[in-house]
C-alpha cells in the first residue's frame, strides 16, 4: 500500500513535470532552442489564474482559461521581441537570451506581486478520492493532472503528426529556408510554436500550483529545470517522450525519497537520470539521428 | 562524354604495369605483399534493406579504382564501411593485410585509410594549414603538458607540421591559401583541401567519394591529373566513386559497379564501357556511343 | 513572364550579385550557367525571397516580388528547387512531398501525388522512408518532385544533376524537357553547361554576379569562350 | 609595421595578455592614488576568479564545442578541497598566505581535474544537449554530496562523516566543512594579485592547449566529427582532454573564490552559477578568450553598477542581457556596422576573401 | 573601470536626517527568492529611524538599505558598498550565509554589526560542540537580535518536553538551509538529553521544496503524534496542506521561520489549526509597543509586519539605547564606535526592551548571543494565542 501510495505521489509528482516538459519539448522540437524561460512562463500563468480568482472574483475555470490566454499572449511577445532576432544566431545566443527573458519574468513578478508567497489552497479545492478504508487517498488534483498530461500528450502528437499546421512546424524545424520556399510562413509557425508552448506552460502552472500551492516569483524555475531533465530522459523533441519522462522523474523522485534518503534523494534522481541516458544516449523515446555521412 | 584523352593514353604508356587486382574476381596473391584492400563478402543492412551485399573486392598496391553504379546502388555506403562509420553486419575488411574487424574510424584510418566525402566536411573554422596540420596529428606527436608549457619539443613539433602542411598544399597549388579559413574557400579548394588532409594521414588507400562533383570541366582535369599524381608520388592505392564518366574511364584501372548494394560487373573500363548490365542500368544508351 | 532588372545582392559585406537584369518568357527555359560562387544560386535565392535585392525591381506575371515574403512568392507560382536539395530529413519521403503541396487546394494534392510519382516511381518505392537516410540522386529527385508539387509556372531548378549517376541525368533532362511541353516555363541553374544548353531556349553567362554572356542555347553551345570556360574546351 | 602584421593568431594573444596585465597596471596606479572605491576594490578578486571561470569554460563550450551545464560543480571541488588544505596547512603551522594560496589550489585544481576526468568518461558517450544535461546533473550532484559532507581536522589528523560533524570524532579541532553549513572560517588569502597571476596562468594554459597539436584536433572534432575520426583522431580522447583541463582550471578559480570570502556553502555553486558562467562565455564570443574576459568582469560589475537603481537593477541587467544577445543581430545594427566598416576599411570589399560573410554564418553551419 | 567610487548609493536613503545622524547600513535580500525577508527588515528598521528622527532627540540616524539577493557575495559587494557611503554600524544582514560572509568583514574591518536574523552561531563565531570543536572563532563586534539556531533548537525541546506536547516526534527540515540545519541538530541532540523519542527524521532541499508526501507519509507511517518543522512559512504553507490533502493531522511545532504562516495570501488558515511555535514576537500581541509598531506597519507597507520585521525594529532602538548609554557621537571613527558599542553591549548593565523580548530585558552575552526567552505561540482561531495561557 505505501507503495502504491508513492507511486501515486510519483505519478501525480511526475504528471506536472511531463506537461512543463512537453512545453518544452515542443519549443525545442520546433524552434530548436532551450527555452529556459518556461519554468517562468509558467510562473506567471499560476498568477495570473491567482490574480482573477481572488482579486477580480471569477470563477476558476475563467482564471484558468485567462491564464492561457495571457501566457499565450506573452509566449508571442516574448518570441517577437526577444527571439525572433535571433533566427540566424548560434543556439547558444538564443539559450542565453532565453536566460534573461526569465531573469526578465522573474524579477518584473516581484516587483508587481511582491515577494511574498501567494497560496493556492483556497483557490480551488477538490474533494480526495478516498480507498480501501483511507489507506490509499488519491487527491483529486493529482488525477486531474495525471489525466491532463495524457490528454495533452495525445493531443500535441496528433497536431503534430497528423495535421497541416503541424507538419509544417516539423518542416520548419529542420530546414527554414526549405520550409518558405513550400509557402510555409515560417515566423507565423514559430510564433505559433511558442503560443502552444506557453499555452500549455499556463496549463502547467495552475495544475502545479493546484497540486504545491505556493506562488512566488521564483516558483517556476526549480520545476522548469526538472521537466527539462524529463524532456532530455524521454528523449528531446519527443511528445511521448517528455511526457514518459516526466512521470517517470516524478515516480523516481518520490521513490529515492522514500526508499533510499531524503538527504540525497536529488543526487539519486539525477544519478539515474545518467545511467538512463548512458544506456540509450538519446532519451527512452528519442531517435538516434543517424547522420548520413 | 569524349573518347579516352590523349592525355590519358599517354599517362598509360609512360606508368608500366600497376597491378590490377580489382578487375578479376580472385585478388592476385603473388607480388609478395597483400594487397592494399580486400572484401570479402562484405555486407550491410539497415533495417530491412540491405544496402550493401556480398561485397568482394581487392585493391592493389598502386591501383586506382573506380566504384561506380546508380545512385543509391550503395557506393558511399561501401566507404562507410571501409572506414568503419558504420559496422558491416557481415563480412571482412582486410586492409594491407591487417583484418579491421572491431576497430573504429580513428584506428582504421591509421591503419591506412583515409578518405573524403560527399559532402564536404571540413573543419571550417580553422585555417587551411590547420586542417592539414590537424591530417598530420598521428605522424608526429607532442603531448599536452610539452605544449602548455611550450616547451622545445613543441616548437619543434609545430615546425613539422607547418613544413609538412605547406608541402602537402603544394601538390594542389594551395600554399598561398595556407591561411585562409577552410570554410571560406571556394567550392572546389574545399574538395582539393579535403585530398590533401586525407593523404597527411599518411594512407595506403585512399578513398575520394565524388572528388569532382561541382566542378567544371577544366577544373576537372586538372584534379584527373592530380590524382595520377599523387598515385604516382606517394605509391599509394585509390579508390574513387564519380558519375564523371569522362573522369572514371579516364584514370581507373580498374571499375566496379554497383547496383542495388551487389556487384553487378568488373573489368577494365573498356570493358565497363560495353557491359550492357551496366548501360542498362547506369550510362543509358546515349553514352554507350561513347564507348 | 519574369523580369529581372538590376538587383544588386550583399551577403554582409560581400556583393554577390552585381547588377543582374534578365527576363524569361511564358514558355521558354532559360538557362544560367557560370562557374562555382558566380552567383547563380543566389540570384534564385532572391528571385524565391529568401534574399533581398537592394535595388532594381523584380516583376513574375505582373507582380512586384521585390517586397513579398518567400511563402508568397509560391502562390504565386514562382517554384524554387534549391541547391543541395534540402529536403526535410527526418521526414518520410511522402510527407515532404506533402510539404510541398502546402500552398496548394486540398482537392488537387492527390493528383498532383500521382504524377510525381509516375514521374520518379524510386520515390513510390520509398514512400516510407525517412528522406535523410536516401541516397543523393534518390534525394535530388525527391527535391524535384516535391517543387513539382506545387503545380509551378515557373520552375527554378539548382543544378538538378549535381551528383547523379549519367542516366539519370539524362533523366532529369528527359523530364525538364517533358515538364516543358507540358507548359510550365523553367529557369535552370547548372554547372553541366553541355546538358543545360541543350536543353535551353536561351541562356545566360554569369561570372562573379555579373552577365557576361546571353544568346540562344545554340549559340552559346557554339560560342568559342563558353567552350573553353564551360565545356571542357 | 607592428601588430598589423602579425597573424591574426599571434595578435589576439598579445591582446589577450595585454588585457590582463594592463587592467592590473591600471588598478594599482588607480589604488595607489586612492581612486578605488571599497566597492570595486571588493570585487577584484571575484572577477579575476570568474574571468578564469569563463575561460575554463571557454575551453569546453567554444573551443571543444560542448555544452556544459555544470561548471559550478567543478569551481566547488576546488572550493571546498582548497579549504580543507589550507585548513590543514594552517593547522600545520603555515601562515604565507601565498603559501597556503598555493597549495590549496594546486591540490584543489587537481581534485577538480580528477573528478571532472571521471565524470567526463560517461559524460563523454553523449553528444550535445543530452550531454548538457548530463553535466547539469553532475553538478547537482556534486552539490547534493557536499550538503552531507563533514570534515573536519584536529590534532589526529583529518576527519570525514557524511552524516554530521558530531560523527567527526575531534576534539579541540576545526570543522572544515560542515555540511549545508558549508566551510566557514576560510583564511582570507586571495588578493588581487594572486587573483591576476592566476588569470594569467588560466590563460596561458588555454592558449597554449588551444594553438597546439592537441588543440587543433579539440577544435577538429568540435568542427566536424566524423571527419576528425576519419584522419584518426580519437574524439573522445580529444573532447575529454578539453573537459578536464577545464575542470581542473575552475577547481583552481574556485579556490580564489572561496579564499576570498570567510564562508561558502555548497548550495551557492548550484544551476544558476554554471549559466551565469555560461553567459560570460556566450557574451564574449565562443572560443574568444579575450572576450571572455571581457564580458566576465563585464557582467560581474554590472549589478553593482546598477545598485543604485536599487530594486530594478535585476530586471535591468535582465533587459541588458538580452539586448547585448539581440541588439547585435537586428537588421539596424547590422547596416550601421556594414557601414561603419565600408567607411573605415574602403577598399579591401569587392575583392575580399569570402571568410567574414561565411564566418558570420559560422553557426548555422554547426554539425 | 576606475569611477564608480562614488558613495551615489546614498541616493536609496528614504531619511533626510540632520547633518551628524550615525549611518546606518542595512544588508538583506531585497529581491530574489528570500525578498521578503529581506524587505521586511528594511521596512521594519526605517520605522524605527523614521520614528527616533522625528521625535528629534540627540541621536539621529541615517539608514542606507542595500540588496544581496540571499547570495554571500552579492553581500559582501553591498557591504563594501556601504562603506564607500559611510557606514559607521551594520544592521543585517537578514539571511544567514551572506551574514557569516559580512561578518567576517566587518570582524576585520572592526565596524560594529548588529543582525536581525542572521541566526547561525557562525554569525557571531566562536561556538563550540559538544567536544570542543569550533569552526571559526569569536567575532567580537558582531552580536545578534534573534536566537541561535541551537538556542531555538534546544529551548523547542525543552519546551515540548515539559509540556509533553508529543511522546513521538517527527522532525521535517530543509538540509540546503544553514538556519534550518542549526536548529535541527541542537534540537536532535536536546531531544537526546530529555529522553524525547524522534521516530522520523526526513529532509528536503531548496531544489524540491514542492512535495512533502513523503516525509509527511514517513512521519505517518511511524505514528509521529507530533511534527517539528524548523523551516521557513512559505514550505510550511505548503506542508500543512498536502498533510491536510492525505488526513493526516499531528501537532504541528515550528520555530520563529513560521511566523508569516497566517499572512501568505490565499492560505487556508484552518490548516494552521493548532499549530504551535516559539517565537519572540507575535503581531497579534495586545501590548501597546507592538501595537503600534504593527499600525505604522501596515499602514506605510500595507502588510502585517513579521517577527523580521520587528527584530530589525528592535535593532535600531537597541543601536540608539546603546549609543546613549556610550556616548560616543556621529562625527567619531566607526571604529571608535564600534569599541564604545561593544563595551556597552558587554556590560552587565546593559539591557534591552523592545517587540520581541516578551515584554522582558534582553541582554547580551561576550558571546554576541542575546538572551531573552521566546514565547510559545498557538495558532486559534485563525490568530495566535500564548501557548501556556
Ligand atoms: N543510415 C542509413 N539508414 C538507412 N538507409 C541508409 C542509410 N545510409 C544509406 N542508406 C540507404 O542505402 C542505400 C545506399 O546509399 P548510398 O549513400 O551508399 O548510395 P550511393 O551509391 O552513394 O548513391 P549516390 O551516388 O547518390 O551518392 C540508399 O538506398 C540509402 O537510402
Ligand atoms: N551564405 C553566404 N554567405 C556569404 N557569402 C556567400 C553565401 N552564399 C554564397 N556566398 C558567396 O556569394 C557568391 C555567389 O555564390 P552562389 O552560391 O550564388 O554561387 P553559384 O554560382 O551558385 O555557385 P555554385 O556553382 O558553387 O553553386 C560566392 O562568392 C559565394 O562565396
Ligand atoms: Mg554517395
Ligand atoms: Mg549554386
Amino acid at each position: 500500500m505505501e507503495v502504491l501510495t508513492n507511486l501515486i505521489n510519483g505519478m501525480s509528482l511526475g504528471s506536472v513535470y511531463a506537461i512543463i516538459a512537453l512545453g518544452y519539448t515542443m519549443v525545442y522540437g520546433i524552434a530548436k532552442m532551450l527555452n529556459f524561460a518556461h519554468g517562468d512562463v509558467i510562473m506567471v500563468g499560476a498568477y495570473i489564474c491567482f490574480c482573477a480568482v481572488s482579486y477580480l472574483g471569477l470563477p476558476a475555470i475563467a482564471g484558468v482559461a485567462l491564464s492561457v490566454v495571457g501566457c499565450t499572449v506573452l509566449g508571442i511577445v516574448v518570441e517577437r521581441l526577444a527571439y525572433k532576432p535571433l533566427r540566424n544566431a548560434p543556439s547558444l545566443n538564443v539559450l542565453i537570451t532565453a536566460i534573461g527573458v526569465s531573469y526578465f519574468l522573474q524579477n518584473a513578478a516581484l516587483l508587481i506581486m511582491g515577494s511574498d508567497p501567494k497560496s493556492f489552497s483556497s483557490i480551488i479545492s477538490l474533494p480526495a478520492l478516498n480507498l480501501f478504508d483511507g489507506a490509499l487517498t488519491i487527491s483529486a488534483t493529482a488525477v486531474l493532472t495525471i489525466l491532463a498530461c495524457v490528454a495533452i500528450m495525445v493531443a500535441l502528437t496528433m497536431f503534430t503528426g497528423k495535421t497541416k499546421m503541424g507538419k509544417a512546424m516539423r518542416a520548419c524545424s529542420e530546414d527554414r529556408d526549405a520550409a518558405q520556399l513550400m509557402g510555409i510562413n515560417v515566423n507565423s509557425t514559430i510564433s505559433m510554436v511558442f503560443a502552444i508552448g506557453s499555452g500549455l506552460a499556463a496549463i502547467a502552472g495552475v495544475l502545479m500550483c493546484l497540486a504545491y500551492p505556493t506562488l512566488m516569483p521564483t516558483t517556476g524555475s526549480m520545476p522548469g529545470i526538472k521537466a527539462f531533465t524529463a524532456a532530455v530522459l524521454g528523449g528531446i523533441g519527443s511528445i511521448p517522450g517528455a511526457a514518459l519522462g516526466g512521470i517517470l522523474l516524478g515516480v523516481i523522485e518520490i521513490f529515492a525519497r522514500a526508499y533510499i534518503s531524503t538527504q540525497i534523494a536529488d543526487a539519486v534522481v539525477f544519478a539515474v537520470l545518467i545511467v538512463i541516458l548512458l544506456i540509450r544516449p538519446a532519451g527512452l523515446l528519442g531517435k538516434p539521428v543517424n547522420e548520413k555521412v | 562524354m569524349s573518347r579516352l584523352t590523349d592525355f590519358a593514353k599517354q599517362r598509360r604508356e609512360n606508368t608500366k604495369m600497376v597491378p590490377v587486382p580489382s578487375v578479376s574476381i580472385m585478388p592476385e596473391r603473388d607480388l609478395g605483399k597483400a594487397p592494399a584492400l580486400e572484401c570479402l563478402h562484405l555486407g550491410i543492412d539497415f533495417g530491412g534493406l540491405k544496402a550493401v551485399d556480398d561485397f568482394n573486392i581487392t585493391v592493389g598496391r598502386t591501383e586506382i579504382c573506380g566504384l561506380i553504379g546508380p545512385n543509391g546502388a550503395g557506393k558511399t555506403t561501401v566507404f562507410n564501411l571501409l572506414t568503419k562509420v558504420y559496422q558491416p553486419t557481415r563480412g571482412t575488411i582486410i586492409v594491407d593485410g591487417q583484418d579491421t574487424a572491431g576497430l573504429d574510424p580513428a584506428r582504421v584510418n591509421r591503419l591506412g585509410v583515409a578518405r573524403t566525402f560527399q559532402n564536404i566536411r571540413l573543419f571550417n573554422t580553422l585555417t587551411v594549414e590547420e586542417n592539414v596540420a590537424v591530417g598530420l596529428h598521428n605522424q608526429h606527436h607532442c603531448g599536452m603538458a610539452t605544449s602548455i608549457l611550450r616547451l622545445p619539443h613543441h616548437w619543434k613539433s609545430e615546425k613539422y607540421y607547418h613544413d609538412r602542411a605547406l608541402e602537402l598544399l603544394d601538390i594542389f597549388d594551395m600554399t598561398g591559401l595556407a591561411d585562409h579559413e577552410a570554410g571560406s574557400l571556394p567550392y572546389g579548394a574545399q574538395r582539393r583541401l579535403e585530398i590533401v588532409r586525407a593523404l597527411a594521414t599518411n594512407p595506403k588507400l585512399l578513398l575520394l567519394d565524388e572528388p569532382a562533383a561541382g566542378m567544371n570541366p577544366s577544373e576537372t582535369a586538372e584534379l584527373m591529373e592530380n590524382i595520377v599524381k599523387i598515385r604516382d608520388q606517394f605509391q599509394i592505392a585509390i579508390m574513387l566513386i564519380e558519375h564523371d564518366m569522362n573522369l572514371v574511364m579516364n584514370i581507373c584501372e580498374g571499375i566496379c559497379v554497383l547496383n542495388f548494394g551487389k556487384i553487378i560487373a568488373k573489368g577494365t573500363p573498356e570493358e565497363i564501357q560495353q557491359n550492357d548490365a551496366v548501360i542498362e542500368a547506369y550510362l543509358g544508351k546515349q553514352n554507350k556511343e561513347v564507348a | 513572364m519574369l523580369s529581372v532588372y538590376n538587383i544588386n545582392v550583399w551577403y554582409g559585406a560581400i556583393h554577390a550579385i552585381k547588377g543582374i537584369s534578365f527576363d524569361v518568357n511564358d514558355g521558354e527555359i532559360v538557362a544560367l550557367i557560370g562557374a562555382n560562387g558566380a552567383g547563380k544560386s543566389t540570384t534564385l535565392k532572391t528571385l524565391s525571397g529568401l534574399l533581398r535585392s537592394r535595388t532594381g525591381s523584380i516583376t513574375f506575371m505582373g507582380e512586384d516580388l521585390m517586397h513579398m515574403p518567400a511563402e508568397r512568392i509560391v502562390e504565386h507560382g514562382l517554384v524554387h528547387v534549391p541547391e543541395g536539395r534540402r529536403i526535410f530529413q527526418q521526414m518520410t519521403v511522402e510527407e515532404n512531398l506533402d510539404m510541398g503541396a502546402y500552398s496548394q487546394p486540398r482537392d488537387t494534392i492527390a493528383a498532383n501525388l500521382e504524377r510525381v510519382y509516375a514521374q520518379f516511381p524510386r520515390l513510390k518505392e520509398r514512400r516510407r522512408q525517412i528522406a535523410g537516410t536516401l541516397s543523393g540522386g534518390e534525394q535530388q529527385m525527391l527535391a524535384m518532385g516535391r517543387g513539382l508539387m506545387a503545380n509551378p509556372k515557373l520552375l527554378m531548378l539548382d543544378e538538378p544533376s549535381m551528383g547523379l549517376a549519367p542516366i539519370l541525368v539524362e533523366q532529369i533532362f528527359e523530364i525538364i524537357k517533358s515538364l516543358h511541353e507540358a507548359g510550365t516555363t523553367i529557369l535552370l541553374v547548372e554547372q553541366n553547361a553541355q546538358m543545360a544548353l541543350s536543353v535551353a531556349t536561351r541562356a545566360y553567362v554569369l561570372e562573379t554576379g555579373k552577365v557576361t554572356l546571353s544568346g540562344t542555347g545554340d549559340e552559346l553551345l557554339h560560342n568559342d569562350d563558353v567552350r573553353k570556360a564551360y565545356l571542357g574546351g | 609595421m607592428g601588430i598589423k602584421t602579425l597573424k591574426p593568431q599571434t595578435r589576439s594573444t598579445i591582446i589577450t595578455y595585454a588585457i590582463v596585465v594592463g587592467a592590473f597596471v591600471l588598478v594599482t596606479i588607480l589604488d595607489g592614488l586612492g581612486l578605488i572605491s571599497h566597492s570595486l576594490s571588493g570585487q577584484l578578486v571575484p572577477i579575476c576568479a570568474y574571468v578564469s571561470l569563463a575561460v575554463s569554460l571557454n575551453l569546453v563550450v567554444g573551443v571543444s564545442g560542448e555544452l556544459s551545464l555544470g561548471h559550478a560543480g567543478f569551481m566547488s571541488v576546488g572550493a571546498f578541497t582548497g579549504v580543507v588544505v589550507a585548513g590543514c596547512m594552517a593547522r600545520a603551522g603555515v601562515e604565507n598566505g601565498i603559501l597556503l594560496f598555493v597549495g590549496a589550489a594546486v591540490v584543489g585544481a587537481i581534485a577538480a581535474g580528477v573528478i571532472g576526468f571521471l565524470v567526463g568518461i560517461p559524460v563523454m558517450r553523449l553528444r550535445g544537449d543530452y550531454l548538457a544535461i548530463v553535466t547539469l546533473a553532475f553538478g547537482e550532484i556534486i552539490k547534493n554530496l557536499l550538503n552531507i559532507f563533514y570534515v573536519g581536522v584536529d590534532d589526529a589528523g583529518l576527519h570525514f562523516s557524511l552524516t554530521d560533524s558530531a560523527s567527526l570524532g575531534m576534539s579541540k579541532g576545526t570543522i572544515l566543512i560542515n555540511g549545508p553549513k558549508g566551510a566557514v572560517g576560510i583564511e582570507k588569502v586571495s588578493t588581487f594579485f594572486i587573483g591576476i597571476v592566476l588569470v594569467l596562468v588560466t590563460v596561458a594554459v588555454v592558449l597554449n592547449l588551444m594553438h597546439s597539436r592537441d588543440g587543433r584536433a579539440i577544435m577538429a572534432v568540435r568542427d566536424n566529427r566524423i571527419a576528425a575520426e576519419s584522419i584518426g583522431i580519437n574524439t573522445t580522447k580529444y573532447r575529454l582532454m578539453a573537459f578536464t583541463v577545464a575542470s581542473a582550471l575552475a577547481g583552481a578559480a574556485g579556490v580564489l573564490y572561496a579564499m576570498n570570502y570567510s564562508t561558502i556553502v555548497p548550495s551557492q555553486f548550484d544551476f544558476n552559477q554554471s549559466i551565469l558562467i555560461l553567459v560570460y562565455v556566450v557574451l564574449g564570443g565562443m572560443g574568444n578568450i579575450s572576450g571572455s574576459i571581457i564580458s566576465a568582469a563585464f557582467l560581474t560589475v554590472l549589478p553593482e553598477v546598477l545598485r543604485p537603481i536599487n530594486n530594478y537593477r535585476m530586471l535591468l541587467y535582465a533587459i541588458v542581457l538580452i539586448l547585448v544577445m539581440v541588439v547585435p543581430h537586428t537588421k539596424i545594427y547590422q547596416r550601421i556596422a556594414d557601414a561603419l566598416r565600408r567607411r573605415f576599411r574602403k577598399g579591401d570589399f569587392d575583392d575580399a576573401p569570402v571568410a567574414e560573410a561565411v564566418a558570420e554564418e559560422g553557426g548555422e553551419a554547426h554539425e | 573601470s576606475g569611477d564608480g567610487d562614488t558613495a551615489s548609493a546614498g541616493s536609496t536613503a528614504g531619511t533626510t536626517a540632520a547633518a551628524g545622524a550615525f549611518k546606518i547600513g542595512g544588508i538583506g535580500p531585497t529581491t530574489g527568492g528570500a525578498a521578503i525577508y529581506g524587505n521586511a527588515v528594511k521596512n521594519g528598521a526605517q520605522i524605527a529611524v523614521d520614528e527616533i528622527n522625528a521625535e528629534g532627540g540627540d541621536v539621529q540616524f541615517e539608514l542606507n538599505f542595500q540588496d544581496d539577493e540571499n547570495d554571500a557575495e552579492r553581500s559582501v559587494n553591498a557591504y563594501n558598498n556601504l562603506k564607500d557611503w559611510g557606514m559607521q554600524i551594520l544592521v543585517g544582514t537578514v539571511t544567514t550565509t551572506p551574514c557569516v560572509a559580512v561578518s567576517a568583514e566587518t570582524n576585520t574591518d572592526n565596524l560594529f554589526q548588529l543582525t536581525p536574523s542572521g541566526s547561525s552561531t557562525d554569525v557571531i563565531g566562536g561556538f563550540e560542540d559538544a567536544d570542543g570543536n569550533i569552526s571559526i572563532p569569536r567575532k567580537e563586534n558582531v552580536f545578534q537580535m534573534c536566537f541561535t539556531d541551537p538556542n531555538q533548537g534546544a529551548a523547542s525541546a525543552q519546551y515540548i518536553s515539559e509540556q509533553q506536547l508529543g511522546t513521538k516526534i517527527a522532525i521535517i527540515y530543509n538540509i540546503s538551509d544553514t538556519y534550518s540545519t542549526g536548529i535541527y541538530n541542537s534540537f536532535k541532540a536536546e531531544a537526546a538529553d530529555l529522553g524525547l523519542e524522534i521516530v522520523s527524521e526526513t529532509s528536503f532541499t531548496e531544489d524540491n521544496q514542492t512535495d512533502f508526501s513523503v516525509q509527511l507519509n514517513d512521519a505517518k507511517n511511524a505514528g509521529a503524534d507530533l511534527v517539528f518543522l524548523p523551516i521557513y512559512y512559505t514550505p510550511i504553507s505548503l506542508l500543512l496542506t498536502q498533510a491536510n490533502q492525505m488526513g493526516y493531522a499531528p501537532k504541528w511545532f515550528g520555530v520563529d521561520g513560521m511566523d508569516g504562516l497566517l499572512t501568505v495570501e490565499g492560505f487556508d488558515t484552518s490548516l494552521a489549526e493548532g499549530c504551535m511555535l516559539l517565537t519572540p514576537f507575535v503581531a497579534t500581541a495586545e501590548d501597546e509597543a507592538t501595537k503600534a509598531f504593527v499600525g505604522t506597519y501596515s499602514e506605510k507597507f500595507g502588510e502585517t509586519p513579521n517577527q523580521f520585521a520587528a527584530d530589525a525594529y528592535d535593532c535600531v532602538y537597541a543601536l540608539k539605547q546603546a549609543i546613549e548609554t556610550a556616548g560616543v557621537s556621529a562625527d567619531a571613527d566607526f571604529t571608535e564606535i564600534c569599541d564604545a558599542l561593544v563595551e556597552t553591549f558587554t556590560s552587565s548593565d546593559f539591557a534591552f526592551t523592545g517587540l520581541t523580548t516578551a515584554g522582558e530585558e534582553a541582554t547580551w552575552a561576550d558571546t554576541g548571543e542575546i538572551s531573552k526567552q521566546p514565547m510559545g505561540m498557538v495558532i486559534q482561531g485563525g490568530v495566535y494565542m500564548p501557548l501556556d495561557a
